[in-house]
C-alpha cells in the first residue's frame, strides 16, 4: 500500500485525483483521501509548478483545481469545434454584468443595460452553467440574486471572480454600482466629475426644435405605443433608463 | 459544465451612420442606452466628455426617423425619447431656482453620462471575457475521465433501546397462524393423583388438601387449576378407597389423609 | 504560435493531445499534428519518461497511447461515503429475535414473526454485521442457522448474549406489557420449543428462560394482539428504510 505519510505520495495521490476527473474538484473533496492536516494548497501549489509551461497544465478554478491543455496549443491541436451557436449579445453583456456585479437582482441588471431583460436571457446562461441564483437581497420584494458558477470560472479560465479583467480598474472608477446612475453619483460625490461645462451654453435655435419633437413625440400615438409595448411583457420595465 | 450550450443566433446589429443619417433598424440595438452609446461613439469622443445635448439630438432624429418609418418602437425607447426631450429642455432653459428635490439640467446629464460609461464598461467586459481562451475550444479537459470508484459504507443506526423494544413489541405481539396451541399447561388430575399417592404418606393425621398443592406455581391460573385437579384426585382415590376426606365447614379447609388398613 | 521545430514544443503538443483525447492514440494520429518525420515514438518515450513514477502514467494500450492514473494509488482514489441508515422494523425485530433465541433458521424466524421474512432483511442484517450464519440444523433440509456477531456485541454495547435483558427485566423497564389475564385460557405457543433440539449450543439455558416467559406472555394478551399482529405483518416489505 502506498504510504501517504511520504510528501511525494501525497502528491502522486492529488495528481492522479485531479487528472481523473473532468471536471474540477475541491479542496475538500481532495481532502478526503488524504491524511488529515495536510495541505493541500501547499502540495497543489507545487503540483502546478511540476506543470507549468507543459502542453497540459493544473489550473485553479475557484476552490478547486483542474488540468486543461494550454491555451497556446490550441491551434495545433486542430480542435475541432462543437458548431455551437453564438451566444445573443444580450446574453453576454447580461453575463459580464452579473460577472462583475455579483450579487446582482435582475433589475439591476435591467438598470445597468437600460432595458429590459427578456426572458430566455438568463435561463441561456443558467443552461450553459455560468449563472446561478445565488438568494435574495433582503429588500423590499425580497429579489433573487444572480452570480456566477464555478463553470463559469473554467469556462474562462478564471481563477476566481477577482481574476476578472479589469475588475479592479472597474471598481475604482466607481463603474461597478448597480444603483441608479444619479444615485450613485450623488451617493459618491461624484457628481461633479461627470458634469460638462459646456452642456448650458447650446445654442438657441434648437429650442423651437426640441419643443416641437416633444409635442410630436407625445401627441401622436404615444400613449398607444406603450400599450403596445406593455402587451409584449419583457420591456415592462423602460422607465428605468432615466436617470433617478 | 456544458462546453457546448446551444445560444440564439445573435443578428448582426446594423449601425447608425457616422453623419447623423441613421439607418434604423431596432433589431442590432439592446435598449435606449445602447442607442445612444452607438451614437456617441460615432461622436468618436470619449464618452465622459461626450456633448450630451449633441447625442439627445441624434436620438430624438433617430425616434423620428424610426416613426417616419413606421417602425414599432418599444416603450423603452419612446420614454428615452421623451426624457431627452425634457432634458434637453432643461439644459437649454435657465435653471430654476434649487428647490433641492429635482435634480438640475446638468445632473441629469451627468447622470446619463455614468450610465452610458458604465455600460460601455460592461460591454468591453464582455467582449473580453469572449475572447478569454475557452474550455472546450482553446483548453481542453481530460478526454477520458476516469471515474472514481464510490464505496458507500452504509452505517446503521439502531440502539439497544430500539432492539429491546423491538422485541418487547414482537413478545407482546405473538403472532396469529404461527400458534399452536399446546399441551394445556393446567395442573392435570393425572399428575395430580400422582403427586398426592407420592407424598401421602401412611400417618394418621389430618392434613389440609392445600398442603399438597405445588408451591412452585407463579401462575395464578395454573395454582387454580392445580387445586382443581388435586381436589378431583382426592375424590377418586377416596372413591378407590385410598383417602378419607373431610371439611368442617363452608369454604372451611379440605382435609385429607390415607385411609389406615384397618379402617 | 508554438514553434514546433523545437522539441521541448513538439512534447508539449503531444501530452495535450494524449490527454485530450477520450481514446488511446495512436502514432498515425498523433503524427497529423506533427511536421513530417518526426520521430513520434521516441518522443513519447521521453514523455512516458516523464510521468514515471508520478500519479499519472503514459501507458500503452494496444497500438496507441494515453494516460492513466497510477494502478497503486486506486485503493487511495476511492471515494467512501458513509450513509446513515435506520433499521426498517422488520430488520429490528428480526435482529431482536435472532439475538434472544439464536441459534435460529430463517423459518423460526418467520414463525416467531408470522410473517414471512423477505430477502432483503437477512442481507440488511448481514450487511450491517450484526448476524452472521452460524451452521446447520440437523433437521430435514439442513436448514441454516444464524447467530449475532461480535460486531453485534460492539454496536449495542454488549459484553456478551447474556447481557441481554431478560423478559423480567423488560417488563420492570415497562418495556413489556403487563396487564392481567384477561382470559382463563392458558395455552402454550410453540415458541420455544423449536430450539429445544438445538444442535450444538452452549447457550441452552437462556433459550430455555425464554421459554418459560414467552408461555407467561401469550397467556397474557393472546387474543388482543391477532389483529395487531396482522396489521403488523404489512411492514415486512423491505429490509431497510432509507435514514436520509
Amino acid at each position: 500500500m502506498t504510504d501517504l505519510s511520504d510528501r511525494y505520495q501525497q502528491l502522486r495521490l492529488l495528481e492522479a485525483l485531479v487528472f481523473a476527473a473532468a471536471e474540477p474538484l475541491d479542496r475538500k473533496e481532495l481532502a478526503r483521501h488524504l491524511p488529515e492536516g495536510t495541505d493541500i494548497d501547499r502540495l497543489m501549489e507545487e503540483l502546478a509548478n511540476l506543470y507549468a509551461n507543459r502542453g497540459v497544465t493544473l489550473e485553479r478554478v475557484g476552490d478547486g483545481w483542474a488540468f486543461r491543455t494550454a491555451a497556446d496549443l490550441a491551434p495545433l491541436m486542430k480542435i475541432e469545434r462543437k458548431v455551437s451557436r453564438k451566444l445573443s449579445r444580450a446574453a453576454m453583456e447580461t453575463l459580464a454584468i452579473v460577472a462583475y456585479h455579483q450579487p446582482i437582482t435582475r433589475a439591476e441588471i435591467e438598470e445597468i443595460r437600460g432595458v429590459g431583460l427578456s426572458k430566455g436571457t438568463l435561463d441561456t446562461l443558467l443552461e450553459a452553467g455560468w449563472v446561478r441564483p445565488r438568494g435574495r437581497r433582503r429588500t423590499p420584494g425580497r429579489p433573487v440574486t444572480w452570480c456566477t458558477t464555478e463553470g463559469f470560472l473554467d469556462h474562462f479560465g478564471l481563477e476566481s471572480r477577482d481574476d476578472l479583467p479589469g475588475v479592479e480598474e472597474l471598481k475604482a472608477a466607481g463603474l461597478l454600482d448597480t444603483r441608479p446612475a444619479l444615485t450613485a453619483l450623488t451617493a459618491r460625490g461624484k457628481l461633479g466629475d461627470y458634469m460638462d461645462d459646456d452642456e448650458d451654453s447650446g445654442d438657441e435655435d434648437s429650442i423651437e426644435e426640441t419643443d416641437e419633437s416633444l409635442e410630436e413625440l407625445l401627441a401622436e400615438d404615444f400613449g398607444e405605443d406603450l400599450a403596445e409595448a406593455e402587451g409584449g411583457a419583457e420591456d415592462d420595465d423602460g422607465g428605468q433608463t432615466r436617470g433617478h | 459544465m456544458s462546453g457546448d450550450p446551444h445560444f440564439e443566433e445573435d443578428t448582426a446589429p446594423p449601425r447608425p451612420e457616422g453623419d447623423g443619417r441613421l439607418v434604423v433598424d431596432l433589431e442590432g440595438f439592446e435598449g435606449p442606452i445602447d442607442v445612444l452609446l452607438q451614437l456617441a461613439r460615432d461622436q468618436k469622443v470619449d464618452v465622459t466628455r461626450i456633448s450630451i445635448l449633441e447625442l439627445a439630438e441624434q436620438y430624438l432624429a433617430f425616434v423620428r426617423e424610426a416613426r417616419r418609418l413606421r417602425l414599432e418602437l418599444a416603450a423603452d425607447y419612446l420614454v428615452m425619447a421623451a426624457w431627452l426631450a425634457y432634458l434637453k429642455s432643461r439644459l437649454l432653459l435657465p435653471e430654476p431656482e434649487d428647490d433641492g428635490e429635482e435634480p438640475s439640467g446638468a445632473e441629469m446629464a451627468a447622470a446619463l453620462r455614468f450610465q452610458l460609461q458604465r455600460l460601455e464598461a460592461m460591454q468591453e467586459a464582455a467582449r473580453g471575457l469572449f475572447r478569454r481562451p475557452a474550455l472546450g475550444s482553446e483548453r481542453l479537459p481530460r478526454g477520458a475521465p476516469e471515474a472514481l470508484d464510490v464505496v458507500t459504507t452504509p452505517r446503521y443506526q439502531a440502539t439497544l433501546y430500539d432492539l429491546l423494544r423491538a422485541y418487547a413489541r414482537q413478545r407482546s405481539r405473538g403472532q396469529p397462524e404461527g400458534l399452536r396451541i399446546g399441551a394445556m399447561e393446567l395442573y392435570s388430575v393425572d399428575d395430580a393423583l400422582a403427586r398426592l399417592r407420592r407424598l401421602l404418606g401412611s400417618g394418621p393425621d389430618w392434613r389440609t388438601l392445600s398442603s399438597f398443592l405445588p408451591h412452585d406455581l407463579k401462575d395464578e391460573t395454573v395454582h387454580r387449576s392445580a387445586v382443581a385437579s388435586h381436589l378431583a384426585a382426592t375424590l377418586e382415590m377416596v372413591r378407590d378407597g385410598d383417602l378419607e376426606v373431610r371439611q368442617d365447614g363452608i369454604f372451611g379447609p379440605i382435609l385429607v389423609r390415607r385411609k389406615s388398613e384397618g379402617t
